[in-house]
């Protein structure tokens, strides 16, 4: 194995949070670097040592196997709750229709969202990024690098889009 | 009552949602809604909440007047309403629209809670580890060594085997007084360097300050851990002078 | 590889900090288990993955290789600083003298080293090793291979003599 490989794999183990692109380009050598990662991964992901390396918000994150949940999640699950159904609808709206305002989400849902967008806000799902500009100037909300993470995807664009869900739907 | 047990209003995210499950549970086509059924329908659970005290969002009062006003206005020949700003169909279009846009995004929101418990089966750490600074720069020996043996050196030149078990203050006291008398001015340290252990250090700064208390001698610091100036007090001058 | 074995890495990945025999005790089969987990180690280090993991006071920790430290020092180097003098001293002392009691480190250093001590414990660059027979039966204290390894020795018995520094001392 060489340095490149070793030093990729030991900096995954090292970080709290998903590392993109970005950061390994920093690291290592850029050429090619794509490539040589993706097989760094497979590579990894062989050796099955209850460690993976996941692909995730645009990043590579090193996580446990799933199999190993209920032997581990004892000792290292951070019980976190369940999104609640306001909760998910108001994510879903702000990831297709990011930058939106709340009166925007409101108006989709027709029901007042404030306060799942402030939970959304707290369990940093979801960030203001920026005010529209109309009358009232409101806040605008897109969804984060975390929501990714959260969901497990590598980018909005993995979810259904609405012209593949309506085909779903009238076939059905 | 079965409609009761099947429709609770909280178990809804708003009127949208309650829309969408009554088309779903009378199979009707989400495209082409019969105002006049789902707006009876519609009442019908707003009703029946009201009749068990159950409190009724605001949201949920306002789409059954809507729906009821639509239903109204589609059963009206069509010249009457000419001059208004929308077409009955046209506003059951926007209705559809916004009932279809609402259904994609439910179904979004349960594909979500699927990546959401799927993603929580992995395990990760949220913090990042450091790597501990000793691990970057090694010591050399030679500081192990130089730490080690400096350290002896300083406890070899007061030997604690030549401590005295007790130091006596009154012996401190005559020491120090002989030494003002002979010097007349000197500093704290001085009276430091002729102590041969960390005891007489602490007895001898008890000795000054009992040699003050008796105006024997007084001492002056310029400035906070500089150094303390001590020199003869008033009766020692009287001594001296008588 | 078994679930067992998985479970021994994940833990170690998950928790990033020395666990000790008794953690393992809990979460895994306890007849025989450290023979087993000194075999996990040894396969584990001769992957050569970047990372590898290391017997600490009674534990083990999953740790960065030392071969990585240069690329890895901008990107996770810890930002405090270096041992400080008492500790240095301390472990001087300790490496001397060993086994050497707490109070017999006060003695030399004339001033109270509990804290320090404390920290060199954490550090994994001191261990206890038994206890001394006199009245009250104080802790022994001596130097780990970790610390062997950060001063880059082998050996305690390579650690310059009293002549020796003495010759350092004046040339420099």
């Amino acid at each position: 194995m060489d340095k490149e490989q070793k030093i990729f794999y030991t900096s995954l183990f090292l970080s709290g949070t998903p590392l993109d692109k970005k950061f390994f380009r920093k690291v290592l050598e850029p050429i090619n670097l794509e490539n040589r990662l993706l097989s760094y991964v497979e590579q990894f992901n062989a050796m099955e040592l209850g460690m993976r390396i996941r692909m995730v918000s645009g990043g590579y994150q090193m996580v446990t196997d799933k199999g190993l949940l209920n032997e581990l999640e004892p000792f290292f699950g951070e019980k976190t709750e369940a999104l609640s159904r306001a909760s998910l609808e108001t994510s879903a709206i702000i990831a297709y229709k990011q930058p939106i305002t709340r009166i925007e989400i409101d108006e989709i849902r027709g029901v007042n969202s404030s306060g799942t967008v402030r939970h959304l806000l707290e369990k940093n799902l979801i960030k203001v990024t920026g005010r529209k500009d109309v009358p009232g100037r409101p806040l605008l909300y897109s969804t984060t690098k975390h929501f990714l993470e959260y969901m497990g995807i590598n980018d909005i664009s993995e979810l259904p889009t609405f012209r593949e869900w309506q085909e779903l739907k009238t076939r059905q | 009552m079965s409609r009761l047990l099947d429709v609770r209003l909280d178990n809804f995210e708003g009127p949208l949602d309650l829309l969408i499950h009554l088309i779903y549970k009378n199979e009707l086509n989400i495209y082409d809604i019969h105002i006049a059924f789902i707006a009876e329908q519609f009442v019908g659970a707003v009703n029946d909440m009201e009749k068990l005290d159950i409190e009724v969002a605001a949201e949920f009062i306002n789409m059954a007047s809507y729906l009821i006003y639509l239903k109204s206005r589609m059963l009206l020949p069509k010249d009457s309403y000419a001059d208004e700003a929308m077409d009955p169909e046209e506003e059951k279009f926007m209705l559809t629209q916004r009932l279809v846009e609402y259904s994609f995004y439910k179904d979004v929101a349960e594909k979500l809670r699927v990546l959401e418990i799927e993603s929580g089966k992995f395990l990760m750490r949220s913090s990042t580890l450091h790597i501990p600074k000793e691990e970057m720069s090694t010591e050399d020996p030679y500081s192990i060594a130089n730490a080690f043996f400096s350290v002896l050196e300083k406890s070899d030149v007061k030997p604690m085997k030549v401590e005295r078990d007790t130091v006596d203050v009154g012996d401190l006291i005559e020491k120090i007084k002989e030494i003002v008398f002979d010097k007349n001015k000197l500093f704290w340290t001085d009276i430091v360097k002729t102590c041969v252990s960390r005891r007489e250090v602490v007895v001898a700064l008890l000795a000054v300050l009992e040699l003050m208390r008796l105006k024997f001698i007084q001492a002056m610091q310029a400035e906070t851990f500089g150094e303390i100036v001590i020199e003869k007090g008033e009766l020692m001058k009287e001594e001296n002078n008588g």
